[in-house]
Protein backbone atom coordinates (compact mmCIF):
# COMPACT_ATOMS: atom_id res chain seq x y z
CA UNK A 1 0.00 0.00 0.00
CA UNK A 2 1.70 3.07 -0.90
CA UNK A 3 -0.16 5.51 1.42
CA UNK A 4 1.69 7.35 3.70
CA UNK A 5 -0.10 9.96 6.81
CA UNK A 6 3.02 12.05 8.46
CA UNK A 7 3.27 15.23 10.26
CA UNK A 8 6.45 16.07 8.51
CA UNK A 9 6.84 18.25 5.45
CA UNK A 10 7.79 16.30 1.92
CA UNK A 11 9.13 18.05 -1.09
CA UNK A 12 6.43 17.11 -3.82
CA UNK A 13 9.63 17.21 -6.04
CA UNK A 14 11.58 14.77 -4.35
CA UNK A 15 8.40 12.35 -4.28
CA UNK A 16 7.67 12.53 -8.24
CA UNK A 17 10.96 12.11 -8.47
CA UNK A 18 11.44 8.91 -6.61
CA UNK A 19 8.35 7.68 -7.78
CA UNK A 20 9.09 8.00 -11.69
CA UNK A 21 12.53 7.02 -11.46
CA UNK A 22 13.07 3.37 -13.35
CA UNK A 23 9.43 3.43 -14.72
CA UNK A 24 10.51 1.96 -18.28
CA UNK A 25 6.44 0.89 -18.69
CA UNK A 26 4.34 3.20 -17.98
CA UNK A 27 3.59 5.66 -20.72
CA UNK A 28 2.56 8.97 -18.21
CA UNK A 29 2.68 9.96 -14.55
CA UNK A 30 0.07 12.24 -13.42
CA UNK A 31 0.67 13.89 -9.87
CA UNK A 32 -1.56 16.56 -7.99
CA UNK A 33 -0.05 18.74 -4.92
CA UNK A 34 -2.21 20.41 -2.58
CA UNK A 35 -0.57 23.53 -0.85
CA UNK A 36 -1.55 25.54 1.95
CA UNK A 37 -2.89 28.94 1.03
CA UNK A 38 -1.90 32.07 2.62
CA UNK A 39 -5.44 32.98 2.31
CA UNK A 40 -9.39 32.27 1.61
CA UNK A 41 -12.44 33.58 0.71
CA UNK A 42 -10.43 37.24 1.55
CA UNK A 43 -9.15 36.16 5.00
CA UNK A 44 -5.38 35.69 5.63
CA UNK A 45 -4.17 32.14 6.73
CA UNK A 46 -1.58 32.22 8.88
CA UNK A 47 -1.75 28.46 10.05
CA UNK A 48 -3.36 25.44 8.25
CA UNK A 49 -4.21 22.59 11.00
CA UNK A 50 -5.40 19.43 10.35
CA UNK A 51 -6.97 16.96 12.81
CA UNK A 52 -6.33 13.05 11.86
CA UNK A 53 -7.75 10.38 13.94
CA UNK A 54 -5.14 7.74 14.07
CA UNK A 55 -6.48 4.37 13.77
CA UNK A 56 -9.10 5.02 11.31
CA UNK A 57 -7.67 8.03 9.15
CA UNK A 58 -5.01 5.70 7.57
CA UNK A 59 -7.09 2.32 6.76
CA UNK A 60 -9.50 5.03 5.35
CA UNK A 61 -7.20 6.51 2.80
CA UNK A 62 -5.68 2.91 2.29
CA UNK A 63 -9.04 1.71 1.14
CA UNK A 64 -9.63 4.85 -0.74
CA UNK A 65 -6.36 4.17 -2.95
CA UNK A 66 -7.23 0.56 -2.82
CA UNK A 67 -10.49 1.38 -4.64
CA UNK A 68 -8.34 3.60 -7.41
CA UNK A 69 -5.97 1.10 -7.92
CA UNK A 70 -8.59 -1.46 -8.47
CA UNK A 71 -10.69 0.99 -10.89
CA UNK A 72 -8.25 2.62 -13.12
CA UNK A 73 -5.89 0.14 -15.25
CA UNK A 74 -2.87 2.16 -13.29
CA UNK A 75 0.44 0.59 -12.83
CA UNK A 76 1.32 2.03 -9.72
CA UNK A 77 -0.21 4.78 -7.01
CA UNK A 78 0.93 7.00 -3.98
CA UNK A 79 -1.03 9.28 -1.88
CA UNK A 80 0.94 11.79 1.09
CA UNK A 81 -1.21 13.01 3.09
CA UNK A 82 0.02 15.52 6.21
CA UNK A 83 -1.54 16.15 9.31
CA UNK A 84 -0.68 19.17 11.88
CA UNK A 85 0.60 22.35 11.85
CA UNK A 86 1.15 23.20 8.12
CA UNK A 87 2.42 26.52 7.06
CA UNK A 88 0.94 28.64 3.61
CA UNK A 89 3.24 27.26 1.18
CA UNK A 90 4.03 23.86 2.34
CA UNK A 91 2.57 20.93 1.03
CA UNK A 92 -0.84 19.06 2.23
CA UNK A 93 -1.20 16.34 -0.38
CA UNK A 94 0.45 14.36 -2.90
CA UNK A 95 -0.80 12.24 -5.20
CA UNK A 96 0.54 10.13 -8.54
CA UNK A 97 -0.38 7.42 -10.57
CA UNK A 98 1.56 5.92 -13.21
CA UNK A 99 0.41 4.25 -15.96
CA UNK A 100 0.42 3.34 -19.78
CA UNK A 101 -1.90 5.35 -20.72
CA UNK A 102 -2.22 8.93 -19.29
CA UNK A 103 -6.29 8.92 -19.45
CA UNK A 104 -5.63 5.90 -16.68
CA UNK A 105 -3.21 8.17 -14.72
CA UNK A 106 -5.68 11.31 -14.49
CA UNK A 107 -8.81 9.81 -14.07
CA UNK A 108 -6.87 7.60 -10.77
CA UNK A 109 -5.59 11.13 -9.15
CA UNK A 110 -8.54 12.80 -10.41
CA UNK A 111 -11.13 10.09 -8.55
CA UNK A 112 -8.49 10.28 -5.45
CA UNK A 113 -8.55 13.95 -4.83
CA UNK A 114 -12.22 14.25 -4.94
CA UNK A 115 -12.47 11.32 -2.24
CA UNK A 116 -10.02 12.94 0.31
CA UNK A 117 -11.79 16.31 -0.42
CA UNK A 118 -15.00 14.53 0.66
CA UNK A 119 -13.99 11.50 2.89
CA UNK A 120 -11.17 11.64 3.82
CA UNK A 121 -11.06 11.57 7.79
CA UNK A 122 -9.16 14.65 8.58
CA UNK A 123 -10.82 17.85 10.13
CA UNK A 124 -9.07 21.42 8.96
CA UNK A 125 -8.36 24.69 11.01
CA UNK A 126 -7.43 27.78 9.19
CA UNK A 127 -6.01 29.68 11.59
CA UNK A 128 -5.66 33.57 10.66
CA UNK A 129 -5.94 37.09 12.38
CA UNK A 130 -9.28 37.11 11.98
CA UNK A 131 -9.58 34.11 14.25
CA UNK A 132 -10.12 30.26 13.98
CA UNK A 133 -12.32 28.72 10.81
CA UNK A 134 -13.36 25.03 10.36
CA UNK A 135 -13.13 24.31 7.25
CA UNK A 136 -15.23 21.54 5.68
CA UNK A 137 -16.36 19.88 2.12
CA UNK A 138 -17.58 22.79 0.13
CA UNK A 139 -20.72 22.12 -2.54
CA UNK A 140 -18.34 22.01 -5.64
CA UNK A 141 -16.45 18.88 -3.82
CA UNK A 142 -19.39 17.14 -3.18
CA UNK A 143 -20.29 17.13 -7.06
CA UNK A 144 -16.85 16.48 -7.66
CA UNK A 145 -17.29 13.78 -6.01
CA UNK A 146 -20.99 12.69 -7.74
CA UNK A 147 -19.42 12.30 -11.09
CA UNK A 148 -17.72 9.18 -10.23
CA UNK A 149 -20.82 7.97 -8.85
CA UNK A 150 -22.52 8.28 -12.22
CA UNK A 151 -19.88 7.31 -14.50
CA UNK A 152 -19.80 3.96 -11.99
CA UNK A 153 -23.38 4.13 -10.53
CA UNK A 154 -23.65 0.21 -11.18
CA UNK A 155 -20.87 -0.62 -8.78
CA UNK A 156 -20.47 1.61 -6.20
CA UNK A 157 -22.14 1.72 -2.69
CA UNK A 158 -22.76 5.20 -1.93
CA UNK A 159 -19.71 6.63 0.26
CA UNK A 160 -20.29 7.02 3.76
CA UNK A 161 -19.95 10.85 4.23
CA UNK A 162 -22.27 11.75 1.29
CA UNK A 163 -24.52 10.07 2.64
CA UNK A 164 -24.84 12.37 5.42
CA UNK A 165 -23.96 15.35 3.45
CA UNK A 166 -26.39 18.35 4.09
CA UNK A 167 -28.94 17.71 1.46
CA UNK A 168 -28.96 21.16 0.25
CA UNK A 169 -24.86 21.44 -0.77
CA UNK A 170 -25.21 17.70 -1.97
CA UNK A 171 -28.02 17.95 -4.59
CA UNK B 1 -14.80 -3.51 33.90
CA UNK B 2 -12.41 -1.86 31.44
CA UNK B 3 -12.94 1.93 31.17
CA UNK B 4 -14.87 2.88 27.41
CA UNK B 5 -13.31 6.21 26.03
CA UNK B 6 -14.79 8.64 23.90
CA UNK B 7 -12.80 10.97 21.24
CA UNK B 8 -14.13 14.21 19.74
CA UNK B 9 -12.96 15.15 16.09
CA UNK B 10 -12.42 18.79 14.48
CA UNK B 11 -15.13 21.73 15.57
CA UNK B 12 -16.74 19.10 18.34
CA UNK B 13 -13.26 19.48 20.37
CA UNK B 14 -13.86 23.40 19.88
CA UNK B 15 -17.71 23.69 21.13
CA UNK B 16 -16.83 20.99 24.09
CA UNK B 17 -13.82 22.16 25.46
CA UNK B 18 -12.36 18.49 25.58
CA UNK B 19 -10.83 16.00 22.98
CA UNK B 20 -10.93 12.74 25.34
CA UNK B 21 -12.92 11.38 28.17
CA UNK B 22 -12.72 8.24 29.71
CA UNK B 23 -16.10 6.89 30.52
CA UNK B 24 -16.95 4.21 33.65
CA UNK B 25 -18.95 2.34 32.98
CA UNK B 26 -20.10 3.36 29.69
CA UNK B 27 -24.02 3.77 28.39
CA UNK B 28 -25.33 0.82 27.04
CA UNK B 29 -25.83 1.74 23.81
CA UNK B 30 -24.58 5.09 21.10
CA UNK B 31 -27.86 6.79 21.64
CA UNK B 32 -27.51 6.35 25.33
CA UNK B 33 -24.23 8.18 25.51
CA UNK B 34 -26.15 10.96 23.15
CA UNK B 35 -28.12 11.26 25.35
CA UNK B 36 -25.75 11.12 28.58
CA UNK B 37 -23.40 13.96 26.36
CA UNK B 38 -25.93 16.22 25.64
CA UNK B 39 -27.90 16.25 29.30
CA UNK B 40 -24.46 17.29 30.52
CA UNK B 41 -23.68 19.72 27.66
CA UNK B 42 -26.96 20.99 25.42
CA UNK B 43 -24.62 22.70 22.91
CA UNK B 44 -22.61 19.47 22.70
CA UNK B 45 -25.39 17.72 22.08
CA UNK B 46 -26.70 19.66 19.59
CA UNK B 47 -23.73 19.69 17.66
CA UNK B 48 -23.33 15.69 17.72
CA UNK B 49 -27.14 15.53 16.31
CA UNK B 50 -25.79 18.14 13.61
CA UNK B 51 -26.07 17.05 9.60
CA UNK B 52 -23.00 15.20 8.54
CA UNK B 53 -21.85 14.46 12.16
CA UNK B 54 -21.04 10.35 12.27
CA UNK B 55 -20.30 8.01 15.05
CA UNK B 56 -17.37 5.46 14.87
CA UNK B 57 -17.23 2.60 17.58
CA UNK B 58 -13.92 1.30 17.73
CA UNK B 59 -12.83 3.05 14.46
CA UNK B 60 -15.04 1.77 12.14
CA UNK B 61 -18.27 4.02 10.87
CA UNK B 62 -21.79 3.10 13.22
CA UNK B 63 -25.04 3.35 11.52
CA UNK B 64 -27.51 4.31 13.28
CA UNK B 65 -27.79 2.97 16.86
CA UNK B 66 -25.68 0.37 18.43
CA UNK B 67 -25.05 -1.51 21.39
CA UNK B 68 -21.47 0.06 23.22
CA UNK B 69 -19.53 -3.29 25.42
CA UNK B 70 -16.74 -2.07 28.13
CA UNK B 71 -13.48 -0.63 26.54
CA UNK B 72 -15.17 0.53 23.32
CA UNK B 73 -13.94 3.27 22.02
CA UNK B 74 -16.59 5.72 20.66
CA UNK B 75 -15.88 8.82 18.11
CA UNK B 76 -17.85 11.77 16.81
CA UNK B 77 -16.93 13.01 13.27
CA UNK B 78 -17.72 15.94 11.87
CA UNK B 79 -17.98 15.86 7.40
CA UNK B 80 -14.52 15.00 6.98
CA UNK B 81 -12.17 17.08 4.43
CA UNK B 82 -8.54 16.19 3.08
CA UNK B 83 -6.23 17.32 0.41
CA UNK C 1 5.58 32.63 -21.77
CA UNK C 2 6.69 29.11 -20.07
CA UNK C 3 7.32 27.36 -22.76
CA UNK C 4 10.38 25.15 -23.84
CA UNK C 5 11.60 22.95 -26.65
CA UNK C 6 15.09 21.24 -26.01
CA UNK C 7 17.16 18.33 -26.44
CA UNK C 8 19.00 17.91 -23.05
CA UNK C 9 17.13 15.40 -20.64
CA UNK C 10 15.30 17.29 -17.76
CA UNK C 11 14.68 16.11 -14.58
CA UNK C 12 10.61 15.94 -13.64
CA UNK C 13 10.75 16.02 -9.86
CA UNK C 14 12.92 19.14 -10.56
CA UNK C 15 10.74 21.02 -12.43
CA UNK C 16 7.85 20.29 -9.88
CA UNK C 17 9.77 21.23 -7.45
CA UNK C 18 11.06 24.79 -9.11
CA UNK C 19 7.23 25.33 -10.20
CA UNK C 20 5.75 24.52 -6.82
CA UNK C 21 8.87 26.81 -4.61
CA UNK C 22 6.80 30.09 -3.18
CA UNK C 23 3.60 29.13 -4.03
CA UNK C 24 1.04 30.76 -1.55
CA UNK C 25 -1.97 31.66 -3.62
CA UNK C 26 -2.55 28.42 -5.65
CA UNK C 27 -4.32 25.74 -3.77
CA UNK C 28 -3.32 22.87 -6.05
CA UNK C 29 -0.49 22.14 -9.38
CA UNK C 30 -1.27 19.23 -11.42
CA UNK C 31 1.67 17.88 -13.63
CA UNK C 32 1.96 15.49 -16.34
CA UNK C 33 5.53 13.72 -17.08
CA UNK C 34 5.51 11.47 -20.09
CA UNK C 35 7.87 9.14 -20.26
CA UNK C 36 9.57 7.10 -23.22
CA UNK C 37 8.43 3.53 -22.77
CA UNK C 38 10.63 0.80 -23.56
CA UNK C 39 7.94 -1.59 -25.26
CA UNK C 40 4.84 -0.66 -27.35
CA UNK C 41 2.98 -3.31 -29.00
CA UNK C 42 5.22 -5.86 -27.79
CA UNK C 43 7.78 -4.65 -29.56
CA UNK C 44 11.04 -3.68 -27.73
CA UNK C 45 11.80 -0.38 -28.37
CA UNK C 46 15.63 0.72 -27.71
CA UNK C 47 15.84 4.34 -28.78
CA UNK C 48 12.63 7.11 -28.89
CA UNK C 49 13.67 9.83 -32.22
CA UNK C 50 11.38 13.21 -32.02
CA UNK C 51 12.05 15.37 -34.91
CA UNK C 52 11.01 19.09 -34.67
CA UNK C 53 10.96 21.61 -37.25
CA UNK C 54 12.49 24.27 -35.54
CA UNK C 55 11.00 27.50 -36.19
CA UNK C 56 7.62 26.14 -36.25
CA UNK C 57 7.49 24.02 -33.43
CA UNK C 58 8.08 26.00 -30.55
CA UNK C 59 5.24 29.25 -31.82
CA UNK C 60 2.70 26.36 -32.34
CA UNK C 61 3.56 24.92 -28.51
CA UNK C 62 3.39 28.46 -27.20
CA UNK C 63 -0.27 29.30 -29.10
CA UNK C 64 -1.36 25.81 -26.98
CA UNK C 65 0.20 26.77 -23.82
CA UNK C 66 -1.46 30.55 -24.48
CA UNK C 67 -4.55 28.99 -25.27
CA UNK C 68 -4.59 27.18 -22.19
CA UNK C 69 -3.77 30.03 -19.86
CA UNK C 70 -6.94 31.46 -21.61
CA UNK C 71 -9.59 29.02 -21.18
CA UNK C 72 -9.03 27.62 -17.98
CA UNK C 73 -9.04 29.62 -14.92
CA UNK C 74 -4.42 28.78 -14.07
CA UNK C 75 -2.44 31.18 -12.51
CA UNK C 76 0.57 28.95 -14.31
CA UNK C 77 1.22 26.82 -16.67
CA UNK C 78 4.96 25.11 -17.88
CA UNK C 79 5.33 22.67 -20.95
CA UNK C 80 8.99 21.30 -21.40
CA UNK C 81 9.43 19.23 -24.68
CA UNK C 82 11.90 17.44 -25.39
CA UNK C 83 13.30 16.21 -29.10
CA UNK C 84 16.16 14.47 -30.56
CA UNK C 85 17.49 11.11 -29.15
CA UNK C 86 15.34 10.08 -25.86
CA UNK C 87 16.20 6.96 -24.00
CA UNK C 88 13.38 4.41 -22.67
CA UNK C 89 12.54 5.60 -19.12
CA UNK C 90 13.76 9.16 -19.82
CA UNK C 91 10.86 11.77 -19.99
CA UNK C 92 9.84 13.33 -23.03
CA UNK C 93 7.32 16.02 -21.97
CA UNK C 94 6.23 17.94 -18.72
CA UNK C 95 3.26 19.80 -18.27
CA UNK C 96 2.58 21.50 -15.25
CA UNK C 97 -0.52 23.85 -14.23
CA UNK C 98 -1.12 25.87 -11.22
CA UNK C 99 -4.81 27.07 -9.87
CA UNK C 100 -6.47 28.07 -6.87
CA UNK C 101 -8.79 25.86 -7.80
CA UNK C 102 -7.98 22.57 -8.78
CA UNK C 103 -10.47 21.77 -11.51
CA UNK C 104 -9.02 24.09 -13.80
CA UNK C 105 -5.31 22.63 -12.59
CA UNK C 106 -6.60 19.29 -14.28
CA UNK C 107 -8.62 20.78 -16.85
CA UNK C 108 -5.81 22.32 -18.15
CA UNK C 109 -2.68 19.81 -18.12
CA UNK C 110 -5.57 17.49 -19.49
CA UNK C 111 -6.71 19.92 -22.34
CA UNK C 112 -2.64 20.51 -23.13
CA UNK C 113 -1.82 16.75 -23.54
CA UNK C 114 -4.64 16.04 -25.80
CA UNK C 115 -3.54 18.99 -27.80
CA UNK C 116 0.37 17.93 -27.84
CA UNK C 117 -0.78 14.20 -28.50
CA UNK C 118 -2.98 15.50 -32.09
CA UNK C 119 -1.04 18.93 -32.73
CA UNK C 120 2.87 19.25 -31.52
CA UNK C 121 4.85 19.40 -34.06
CA UNK C 122 6.68 16.80 -33.72
CA UNK C 123 7.38 13.43 -35.64
CA UNK C 124 8.26 10.39 -33.71
CA UNK C 125 10.30 7.26 -34.20
CA UNK C 126 10.63 4.43 -32.48
CA UNK C 127 13.89 2.33 -33.09
CA UNK C 128 14.36 -1.15 -31.90
CA UNK C 129 15.46 -4.68 -32.56
CA UNK C 130 11.93 -5.22 -35.08
CA UNK C 131 13.31 -2.61 -37.33
CA UNK C 132 12.04 1.45 -37.19
CA UNK C 133 8.54 2.83 -36.86
CA UNK C 134 6.90 5.94 -37.28
CA UNK C 135 4.66 6.79 -34.63
CA UNK C 136 1.28 8.91 -35.60
CA UNK C 137 -1.47 9.75 -33.16
CA UNK C 138 -3.47 7.12 -32.49
CA UNK C 139 -7.70 7.13 -32.73
CA UNK C 140 -8.08 7.50 -28.65
CA UNK C 141 -5.77 10.94 -29.13
CA UNK C 142 -8.06 12.31 -31.63
CA UNK C 143 -11.44 11.39 -29.50
CA UNK C 144 -9.80 12.80 -26.71
CA UNK C 145 -8.83 16.05 -28.34
CA UNK C 146 -12.57 16.23 -29.68
CA UNK C 147 -13.91 16.12 -25.67
CA UNK C 148 -12.96 19.69 -25.74
CA UNK C 149 -14.26 20.89 -29.26
CA UNK C 150 -17.52 19.75 -27.82
CA UNK C 151 -17.05 21.46 -24.67
CA UNK C 152 -15.91 24.71 -26.23
CA UNK C 153 -17.96 24.17 -29.68
CA UNK C 154 -18.67 27.82 -29.69
CA UNK C 155 -15.77 29.37 -29.29
CA UNK C 156 -13.34 27.41 -30.83
CA UNK C 157 -12.30 26.87 -34.79
CA UNK C 158 -11.01 23.43 -35.92
CA UNK C 159 -8.04 22.38 -35.08
CA UNK C 160 -5.74 22.19 -38.02
CA UNK C 161 -4.62 18.72 -37.59
CA UNK C 162 -7.95 17.24 -36.76
CA UNK C 163 -9.31 18.78 -39.93
CA UNK C 164 -7.06 16.42 -41.81
CA UNK C 165 -7.23 13.13 -39.54
CA UNK C 166 -8.01 10.11 -41.59
CA UNK C 167 -12.09 9.96 -41.17
CA UNK C 168 -11.68 6.21 -39.61
CA UNK C 169 -9.87 7.57 -37.24
CA UNK C 170 -10.90 10.32 -36.06
CA UNK C 171 -14.79 9.43 -36.49
CA UNK D 1 17.28 35.06 -57.39
CA UNK D 2 17.15 33.77 -54.20
CA UNK D 3 16.70 30.03 -53.74
CA UNK D 4 13.94 27.97 -52.26
CA UNK D 5 14.26 25.27 -49.60
CA UNK D 6 11.93 22.18 -49.81
CA UNK D 7 11.76 20.08 -46.15
CA UNK D 8 10.61 17.15 -44.91
CA UNK D 9 9.75 16.03 -41.67
CA UNK D 10 8.68 12.71 -40.17
CA UNK D 11 8.31 9.84 -42.35
CA UNK D 12 8.66 12.00 -45.33
CA UNK D 13 12.23 12.07 -45.06
CA UNK D 14 12.70 8.31 -44.77
CA UNK D 15 10.85 7.96 -48.16
CA UNK D 16 12.37 10.39 -49.82
CA UNK D 17 15.80 9.70 -48.63
CA UNK D 18 16.34 13.30 -48.31
CA UNK D 19 15.83 16.33 -45.28
CA UNK D 20 16.28 19.73 -47.56
CA UNK D 21 16.76 20.92 -50.90
CA UNK D 22 17.16 24.30 -52.54
CA UNK D 23 15.10 24.83 -55.84
CA UNK D 24 16.29 27.06 -57.97
CA UNK D 25 14.22 28.40 -59.48
CA UNK D 26 10.77 27.46 -57.63
CA UNK D 27 8.02 26.62 -58.82
CA UNK D 28 4.94 28.90 -58.85
CA UNK D 29 2.97 27.00 -56.82
CA UNK D 30 2.46 24.81 -54.28
CA UNK D 31 0.52 22.52 -56.58
CA UNK D 32 3.55 23.14 -59.26
CA UNK D 33 6.09 22.02 -56.18
CA UNK D 34 3.76 18.97 -55.46
CA UNK D 35 3.73 17.79 -59.30
CA UNK D 36 7.60 18.69 -59.84
CA UNK D 37 8.64 16.52 -56.64
CA UNK D 38 6.04 13.57 -57.92
CA UNK D 39 7.20 13.18 -61.30
CA UNK D 40 10.39 12.97 -59.93
CA UNK D 41 9.40 10.56 -57.19
CA UNK D 42 6.13 9.01 -57.82
CA UNK D 43 6.22 7.07 -54.30
CA UNK D 44 7.35 10.88 -52.52
CA UNK D 45 4.54 12.39 -54.56
CA UNK D 46 1.75 9.72 -52.99
CA UNK D 47 3.01 9.87 -49.79
CA UNK D 48 2.84 14.01 -49.79
CA UNK D 49 -0.64 13.73 -51.35
CA UNK D 50 -1.83 11.53 -48.35
CA UNK D 51 -3.99 12.06 -45.91
CA UNK D 52 -2.85 14.17 -42.84
CA UNK D 53 -0.21 15.46 -44.64
CA UNK D 54 0.22 19.70 -44.58
CA UNK D 55 2.58 21.86 -46.19
CA UNK D 56 3.60 25.23 -44.30
CA UNK D 57 5.57 28.23 -46.22
CA UNK D 58 7.51 30.07 -44.58
CA UNK D 59 6.60 28.45 -41.38
CA UNK D 60 3.14 28.75 -41.67
CA UNK D 61 0.45 26.17 -42.32
CA UNK D 62 -1.11 26.48 -46.02
CA UNK D 63 -4.71 25.50 -46.95
CA UNK D 64 -5.18 24.57 -50.58
CA UNK D 65 -2.96 26.20 -53.16
CA UNK D 66 -1.03 28.77 -52.39
CA UNK D 67 1.68 31.04 -54.62
CA UNK D 68 5.39 30.70 -54.22
CA UNK D 69 8.01 33.47 -54.05
CA UNK D 70 11.63 33.21 -54.45
CA UNK D 71 13.63 32.26 -50.94
CA UNK D 72 10.14 30.37 -49.42
CA UNK D 73 10.68 27.97 -47.40
CA UNK D 74 8.33 25.42 -48.20
CA UNK D 75 7.60 22.72 -45.74
CA UNK D 76 5.51 18.93 -45.61
CA UNK D 77 4.51 17.56 -42.44
CA UNK D 78 2.76 14.39 -41.70
CA UNK D 79 0.10 13.93 -38.60
CA UNK D 80 2.28 15.07 -36.05
CA UNK D 81 2.74 13.73 -32.66
CA UNK D 82 3.80 15.17 -29.42
CA UNK D 83 4.17 13.72 -26.01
Amino acid sequence: MAVRVQTEPFDAGRLLGDFSAGRLEAGGIVSFTGIARDATGGSAVTLLELDAYPGFTEPAIEAMEADARARFGVQDLLVVHRHGPIRPGEAIVFVAAAAEHRRAAFDAVDFLMDRLKTEAPFWKKERGPDGDRWIEPRAPDYQDMERWSRAFSDEVEPAASSDTAPKDMSR
Amino acid sequence: MKMSKVVLLGRLRDIAGWRERALDPPPATLAALRDLLSSEDPVLGEALAGRGVQAAVNKALARGDVALQPGDEIAFLPPMSGG
